[in-house]
């Protein structure tokens, strides 16, 4: 038996004073064999990327720094080393990729120079070898034109090119260790498949050991040969992942597990005959970009083509697509924060790109929209009371009744009505999203536009907003647009989805029948792709529902 | 995290406490903070310690400091009390520092914001004429100015915040284009708020805190063109101002050094109080700038 | 036809050939080269053009006047006699013969002739109003000038006038072009002991020696001259200290610093050489302002200032108390008969209580905008003191500091003041300096002139029948009756009467040997290195 | 679609259009803005000479073209301006544009001697102090930042003048170059770099410290970003950090400061080169504010307009130099 690649033991990493807990890591222990990937799951604030830096030895020390434990890679201490073995070590020996690629680049040079960087750190090759050896590696993360790759700067290549340059700045000297943190997260769901499919195929040529981050159950499931969960920096469950993903044994695994929304769309819901409220005719928005003092003229974005839908009263439409599509405009322009180039959107007949100024302020009660970011759409510098008040402040409630109904709808949202004082950064991105939706109920509106709002929200917290929001909407007569990128939120709540490929609808239809039976070559893929298709998540009773 | 996302975390303590935490983290704003109180003390009890107008004759000329307990600072050409110029002068260069910032961020405020909020042919306008200001050099811009209108205070003042405007004007809009496209100036939108109180209601107390720490630089800049413009002798000779005593006392440099000495320290020491303070500021009111 | 001929010039010559020789007895050393000091800059050097002491300062060395003044009088430059007609319409100058231009045309006749009657008579300040009445300069021969006026025109007035207003230009470099516009203005010909050669606008003027000088081939002793303007005062103090520049006149230094070196063996430090450029600071008032119109005010205000303390603290005792628009150094012109008001604060106090001014509830009697000359340190002191000692006997004064124009515009143009400062120079005879302070009629806009609305018939007349006045003796009662009346009437307040100073690197030798030496040429002036 | 002409060129077009309008507005706002001052040049040469009669007033009024009504004055400076003629001074009777190519050699000096030495100690001090954070050697050099930045040039300029000038005798008073000296060749060079030490120093050191600060603040910003720790994970070193990942980047906004400052140099180049008599633009513009001198003050005006456009314009070149996301159309 080989003896493992990682080894860490009774690992604990302190945090400074003044911060939520002491330890951001406590005694955990965690091995990394060749050949193995070993996925390290955890929620945000969970600790899993501070083990991660531990490794490297790269922690913002003197703050944050290892109080116990130790780290052996092939059995040798990396506690013990002296900063010069470490940076011989690193790049070399252990690698890493990094969950931003936009950011984990040096904006200011090559791609051909960052590769080159590591070969003149830790080879003594020539020029010319170097520059052979960087392509060749560039042709094996199956970049389509690895020259023109070599001499382009970061911000000319695409996002998931990007990341495929980092694992192949990761793997140019076969590392016996990677060290991938959240690699796919920033990534669309297709492009996400392709770069695991990626580092699993390298993985299995080299027989290096992954150390492979995430929060995300699908890429486990996609991924994974074992599985590690932690839970405020304490391992809470680990095993092979097959037993772990079906059979998880801690309750907070359980939970974690129980939150993923299952791929099976809900029975579509006999509505026809409801009222239409909402109806989007002929949409088009091109952006023209303006020509900045540095930037020049930049090509006009058609952002979305010919645009038409209808929504009906009780009903969820979800629209569905990757960055880029033109679903969040979408969602800008039946809102009318964004002035639309041509078209018709209709709220109860009338039309609401056509309105005065004065004429939609009346509207807009009407359409209410709960917004992607929960930190950036409420002003930090507002009371909780006087966010959901403000609107109907504006459109003539008296202060006071304003101020109840807003304590009411706390309530309802399941926030104690001690929040009313509160700043919004005093809260959890869950229970931000919640005072979101509770300032869009505040206006009684007919329509809740909704724009991507459990994505930045961690799994569990994304389970129970979700549920929120179905429940407020069966009970209020609501009728939901649903904005998501993630199909399986989509499966979980939308009763029609229309799929959105380069700002046109590439398909639509009941939710149910879309993922039994997609028409579209851009919706099978969308759906081919998404992580951890073939597990089901077993439904698990929790005690935390 | 928790799983249950409804239970509130403990309630912060209030705004200023946290506020001062972050501040008093930092030991140079501190002492930024007591020179600061230093000066503000010598400008409030000016009229008690040293009654009387700091102008007149107080003594024999160019007493030196410490031999005449009357004026123990020592007195200039024409027999006026240096320690009651340093007293009075802390309330011009006060008066100067906060009027002129005020102006001068006034103005800036207005034109950022609306270059900011509105964008598109308004900003273009409003830049135009900001880059104007900006390429006439201020100091040049002031000295004319000044001429224009004459030496009083109240306008030196003015003049002073007039050639100030155009770095918060910048910076605002700055701030005002980061904010604008956030999402909660959306919801306010959305929520069909006017534009008016978008702008000031939404995005201005968002947008102030760095202005604020600006403010402390315009504040040390104003107070040194004035002691420029007072050292050219354009100053407004109706009040002690430290750059009026810094201007005279220069022709006695070599027999009286400390008539202007004295009130340049004590234009370094403000200044430099200005600059930790606005130090201090930056740390308390944009803490995600610094983490080391 | 001539009847009162002063030939003074053999006399003179025998003089210079003295004072020569007792130079040559301290072993003259030859070359070098004299820096000077300037805090301001005349950028426009023709003395014919501009009368003012910053351009002679410069000039004097190139360009020379007919008549010069010596401590023994009037001597001969370029004009060796000078004669009035006995109806004083004419007055003939014989002029030096031999004098070359510096671009070796001869100087004659046409040379005084031209600039007399194109700028002299035209272009010039201060000489326009004296040469109004003068219709033609006669040129009989190359070497006699003769000044026709329409109306008589005292000799003692011409000849005084002549140092600052005499200076004659060539006719060749100037007929037929635009005079103002002559590039001879900043590179100015003459016949001079100096050459112009270069003129670095905001730095220096350096002139050279000049090898065809009419005095002989020994002078000048210096083979140039460099002027450096120095605007800051203190800066300009390091200068003289650290040997860079060895002379700065007309106080161009602070007198701080004047004080300071006057102690340090290695500078002569003085007012000598000055005396024919006396000026008086001033107190000015607007007496269209009714408190101020009132003379026991006037009075009160005189009795409030403590004359000495100011010439001590602010002119460090290089000055005298004033005695009406003529200074001690005015000659016959000149008496010191007249009412005086001595430092008294309370006999202010109680004039202006009986003048129907007492403390209000603000704590002042009344209020006064005072308007300071920007003219640097110590007119700004003086300003400052009178706000000071105003205070004491309960005025307040408001001071507008303005830069020139504006305080010029405010005073003598707009009339905005209540009180104003400055000085003002007085050029050998009242009748081409002071006495524009006391005449009335005087248009708006004429700086330092009566714009004070204050009007009196008698000064008037006398003013004008001084003007014209071809006795001497009478002309100097009818000057004392003047200054008695402007020490009654207190239509300005003549305050400090004050030369100026010059401190002198000891390196130099045979400075300020004339009582204009500033403006002079400074033939014999030599530097022992 | 490929431009027939190097891209640089159309930017510096479409700059150079930009910057007209600004031009403009500069021109006739200054021009009004000096008409609402009492006194016109008239008055202040008057002043200057010791006063003159109403008559010779009067006649130099009409002359200079001051009698005439404020938009006729206005129009015809604009219309000679539009021709880059910048009119004739009537205090030193010379072309504006004489005076200004006399004087413009000076400032530029000052400017490019300060400016360099303020941002290259400027960056360097904070570099060091950035990655020497909370150390000795930080606090020291922050410390001298904060008093540079407090001590106000012209009290400098006197320290210096007494230290250096009368009490040791080392530099010179003032000037630019010795008066009488007539130096040639490299004599002349050190004669002039000697006169520009102090003025050098007076002018540079506020401007140092805002560097500093900026540098320590930026380098302290960038060491934190994500591709900093990718470096780090490639094995990069302390120095290699320093040079190849963080400099550039840190620079950045450094420039842009450097390029929004220079009219802020122009304008304290007044108080220096008053103080060392050093005969440049700003002395000359304080000057002409006093002497009421509209064509020259305007013509300095109009000139430093055009250096900043120029300067702004070359900054920009540099930032895009530096940062290679920037591509100049």
């Amino acid at each position: 038996m080989s003896q493992p690649v990682l080894d860490i033991s009774g690992l604990r990493i302190a945090l400074p004073k003044g911060a939520d807990r002491p330890f951001a890591l406590e005694d955990l222990n965690l091995t990394v064999e060749p050949g193995e990937i070993v996925c390290l799951v955890g929620e945000s604030g969970s600790g899993k990327s501070l083990s991660a830096g531990a490794v490297m030895r790269l922690l913002p020390e003197p703050h944050v720094h290892v109080a116990a434990g130790s780290i052996r890679f092939m059995g040798e201490d990396l506690l013990a080393k002296t900063p010069r073995q470490m940076r011989d070590i690193r790049g070399r020996d252990i690698a890493m990729i990094f969950q931003e690629p936009m950011t984990a680049l040096n904006p200011q040079k090559t791609v051909g120079w960052q590769l080159d960087e590591v070969l003149r750190l830790h080879t003594r090759l020539g020029r010319k070898a170097r520059r052979a050896r960087a392509l060749d590696m560039l042709e094996r993360v199956q970049l389509p034109d690895p020259r023109s790759a070599y001499n382009a700067y970061p911000h000319q290549v695409s996002g998931g090119q990007r990341q495929r340059v980092m694992i192949a700045m990761a793997l140019l000297l076969s590392p016996k260790l990677i060290i991938a943190d959240e690699p796919t997260t920033a990534l669309d769901v297709t492009t996400q498949l392709q770069i695991l499919k990626l580092i699993r195929e390298l993985q299995v040529e080299e027989q290096a050991g992954i150390l492979f981050i995430t929060h995300d159950f699908g890429v486990v499931a996609e991924i994974a040969d074992k599985v590690a969960v932690l839970r405020m920096g304490q391992l809470v469950e680990h095993g092979p992942a097959k037993t772990v993903l079906n059979n998880p044994q801690h309750p907070y695994t359980k939970a974690l597990i129980g939150a993923v929304p299952a791929l099976i769309p809900p029975p579509a819901k006999p509505l026809s005959s409801a009222p239409v409220v909402l109806k989007a005719e002929g949409l088009r928005k091109t952006f023209a970009a303006r020509g900045g003092l540095l930037s020049g003229k930049r090509k006009a974005v058609a952002a979305v083509k010919d645009l038409s839908f209808t929504l009906r009263q009780g009903e969820t439409l979800g629209v569905v697509g990757e960055s880029g599509s033109g679903k969040t405009t979408v969602s800008r322009i039946v809102t009318r924060l964004l002035e639309c180039d041509s078209g018709k959107v209709e709220v109860d007949g009338t039309d609401i790109l056509a309105a005065s100024p004065r004429e939609l302020r009346a509207m807009r009660k009407h359409i209410q929209m709960v917004f992607q970011d929960p930190m950036a759409s409420l002003n930090p510098r507002k009371r909780v009371v006087d966010l959901i008040a403000q609107g109907p402040i504006v459109h003539g409630t008296p202060r006071k009744k304003a101020h109840a109904d807003a304590r009411r709808l706390l309530e309802l949202v399941e926030l104690s009505p001690a929040a009313a004082t509160r700043f919004p950064h005093e809260f959890s991105g869950g229970q931000r999203q919640r005072i979101g939706i509770a300032r869009a109920l505040s206006m009684e509106p007919k329509i809740i536009v909704a724009d991507e709002p459990v994505s930045a929200l961690d799994v569990s917290v994304q389970a129970q907003v979700l549920k929120l929001l179905a429940e407020l909407r069966d009970r209020l007569n609501l009728s939901l647009l649903f904005v998501t990128h993630d199909l399986r939120v989509a499966a979980q709540l939308c009763d029609r989805i229309i799929v959105m490929q380069n700002g046109e609808i590439v398909e639509q239809g009941a939710t149910a029948d879309v993922f039994a039976n997609p028409q579209h070559p851009y919706t099978q893929k969308l759906l081919s792709s998404i992580p951890g298709r073939h597990w089901t998540p077993p439904v698990l009773t929790t005690e935390a529902a | 995290m928790s799983l249950q996302s409804t239970e509130l975390a403990p309630a912060e303590p209030p705004r200023l406490v946290v506020f001062w935490r972050r501040y008093s983290r930092n030991r140079a704003a501190l002492l930024g903070l007591v020179i600061f109180t230093v000066v503000v003390i010598l400008a409030l009890t000016a009229g008690i310690v040293e009654p009387g107008d700091p102008l007149r004759r107080a003594g024999a000329p160019l007493t030196p400091p410490f031999t005449d307990w009357a004026t123990p600072l020592g007195t200039d050409q024409l027999g006026r009390d240096v320690m009651s110029g340093i007293f009075y002068g802390a309330r011009i260069s006060l008066l100067i520092g906060v009027v002129a910032t005020l102006v001068a961020i006034g103005i800036g405020v207005l034109i950022g914001a609306i270059a900011g909020y509105f964008g598109g042919w308004v900003d273009d306008v409003l830049m135009r004429v900001t880059e104007a200001f900006q390429t006439i050099p201020n100091f040049v811009l002031l000295l004319t100015l000044v001429a224009i209108m004459g030496s009083q205070i109240e306008w030196i003042t003015v003049a002073i915040g007039i050639v100030s405007w155009t770095a918060p004007a910048r910076m605002v809009r700055a701030e005002f284009m980061a904010l604008r496209g956030r999402e909660f100036v959306d919801a306010a939108r959305n929520l069909g708020v006017s534009n008016t109180s978008i702008i000031f209601r939404e995005i201005m107390p968002n947008a102030l805190p760095p202005i604020v720490v600006y403010a402390s630089v315009i504040m040390a800049l104003a107070i040194l063109l004035e002691s420029a413009l007072a050292f050219l002798g354009l100053g407004d000779p109706n009040y002690a101002s430290w750059g009026n005593m810094i201007g005279q006392g220069r022709s006695v440099l070599r027999t009286a050094p400390y008539c202007a000495v004295i009130p340049g320290i004590a234009i370094v020491l403000t200044v430099l109080s200005f600059s930790l303070l606005g130090e201090g500021l930056n740390d308390a009111l944009n803490p995600r700038q610094k983490k080391r | 036809m001539t009847t009162s001929v002063r030939n003074l010039g053999l006399a003179l010559a025998a003089a210079g050939a003295l004072s020569a020789g007792a130079a040559m007895a301290q072993d003259v050393q030859r070359g070098g080269t004299a820096i000077i000091q300037m805090k301001g800059e005349q950028r426009i050097l023709n003395p014919a053009l501009r009368a003012s002491t910053g351009v002679y300062y410069i000039t004097g060395k190139i360009i020379e006047p007919l008549i010069d003044l010596s401590y023994d009088g009037y001597v001969p430059v370029l004009a060796t006699e000078w004669s009035s007609s006995e109806d004083g319409l004419e007055i003939t100058l014989k002029l030096r013969e031999g004098v070359n231009w510096h671009d070796g045309e001869p100087f004659t006749c046409d040379d005084v002739s031209f600039t007399a009657m194109e700028m002299w008579k035209k272009l010039l300040n201060y000489s326009s109003s004296l040469q109004a009445n003068l219709e033609a300069v006669d040129c009989p021969d190359p070497h006699t000038a003769v000044f026709k006026y329409s109306k008589p025109m005292p000799l003692q007035l011409f000849v005084a006038a002549m140092p600052d207003l005499g200076h004659p230009v060539p006719k060749h470099l100037f007929e037929g072009t635009d005079i103002m516009r002559s590039e001879y203005n900043t590179a100015p010909v003459g016949t001079g002991p100096f050459k112009f050669v270069e003129y670095q606008r905001g730095q220096y003027v350096i002139a050279e020696r000049n090898d065809d000088y009419w005095r002989g081939e020994e002078y000048p002793y210096l083979d140039r001259i460099v002027w450096r303007f120095i605007e800051d005062t203190s800066a300009a103090a390091a200068a003289i200290e650290a040997g860079e520049v060895h002379e700065s006149g007309f106080i161009g230094i602070s007198l701080a610093d004047i004080a300071r070196l006057r102690d340090d063996p290695r500078f002569d430090v003085g007012t000598k050489g000055y005396e024919n450029n006396v000026a008086h600071s001033t107190v000015e008032f607007n007496h269209r302002n009714p408190i101020l119109a009132d003379l026991d005010v006037r009075k009160a205000i005189y009795h409030g200032l403590d004359i000495d303390y100011a010439i001590e603290t602010i002119m460090r005792g290089y000055a005298k108390p004033g005695r009406g628009l003529i200074p001690s150094t005015g000659g016959a012109n000149y008496t010191d008969d007249v009412p005086t008001y001595p430092y008294d604060p309370e006999l202010a106090k109680t004039m202006l209580d009986e003048a129907g001014y007492p403390v209000q509830e603000d704590g002042f009697r009344f209020h006064l905008r005072h308007r300071p000359a920007p003219w640097g340190e110590y007119t700004q002191l003086w300003a400052e003191y009178f706000r000071q000692a105003m205070s004491e006997i309960d005025i307040d004064v408001e001071i507008l500091q303005n830069d020139a124009p504006g305080f010029l515009a405010g005073v003598y143009r707009d009339h905005d003041f209540d009180t104003a400062n400055g000085w003002h120079q007085f050029r050998s005879d009242p009748a081409v300096s002071t006495t524009v302070w006391l005449r009335s009629g005087q248009p708006e806009g004429s700086p330092w002139t009566n714009q004070f609305g204050w009007q009196s018939d008698e000064v008037d007349q006398l003013i004008d029948a001084a003007a014209s006045e071809l006795d001497p003796e009478k002309r100097a009662e009818m000057y004392h009756e003047l200054q008695r009346l402007s020490m009654e009437e207190l239509p300005v307040i003549f305050a400090i009467e004050h030369p100026f100073i010059s401190v002198t690197n000891k390196v130099l030798k045979n400075h300020h040997n004339t009582p204009r030496w500033n403006s002079s040429s400074w033939y014999d002036l030599w530097i022992d290195d | 679609m490929k431009p027939a002409f190097p891209p640089v060129l159309g930017y510096a077009l479409r700059r150079l259009l930009q910057a007209v309008p600004v031009v403009l507005l500069i021109m006739v706002g200054t021009f009004l803005l000096l008409k609402l001052a009492p006194g016109d040049t008239v008055d202040a040469l008057v002043g200057d000479m010791g006063g003159a009669d109403a008559a010779y007033i009067e006649r130099m009024r009409a002359e200079y073209g001051l009698d005439q009504p404020v938009y006729v004055q206005l129009l015809t400076y604009m219309g000679k301006l539009i021709t880059f003629d910048l009119g004739w001074s009537f205090v030193y009777e010379q072309p504006v544009s004489a005076i200004l190519f006399e004087r413009l050699g000076v400032t530029l000096l000052l400017m490019a001697t300060s400016l360099t030495l303020a941002f290259s100690i400027g960056i360097l001090l904070g570099a060091i102090a950035a990655r020497r954070v909370y150390s000795l050697t930080d606090n020291v050099i922050s410390t001298l930042g904060l008093i540079f930045y407090a001590t106000p040039s012209f009290f400098l300029s006197l320290l210096m003048i007494y230290l250096f000038s009368v009490k040791l005798g080392w530099l010179p008073v003032g000037g630019i170059k010795t008066v009488a000296g007539f130096y040639t060749g490299w004599d002349h060079y050190v004669d002039v770099a000697l006169h520009l030490v102090m003025p050098t120093a007076a002018l540079s050191l506020i401007y140092l410290s805002f560097y500093l600060r900026l540098m320590r603040a930026s380098v302290l910003e960038v060491a934190d970003l994500d591709y900093v720790r990718t470096a780090k994970a490639k094995g990069a070193g302390e120095t290699r950090l320093m040079v190849h990942h963080i400099m550039r980047n840190a620079l950045l906004p450094v420039v842009t400061l450097l390029g929004l400052q220079f009219s802020t140099v122009l304008g304290g180049s007044v108080v220096v080169e008053t103080i060392f008599t050093l005969p440049g633009l700003g002395q000359l513009a304080s000057q002409s504010v006093v002497q009421r001198d509209m064509n020259t003050l305007m013509g300095i005006i109009f000139l430093c307009s055009i250096i900043v456009v120029v300067v702004n314009f070359l900054t920009d070149l540099l930032y895009a130099r530096l940062d290679s996301r920037i591509e100049l159309a």
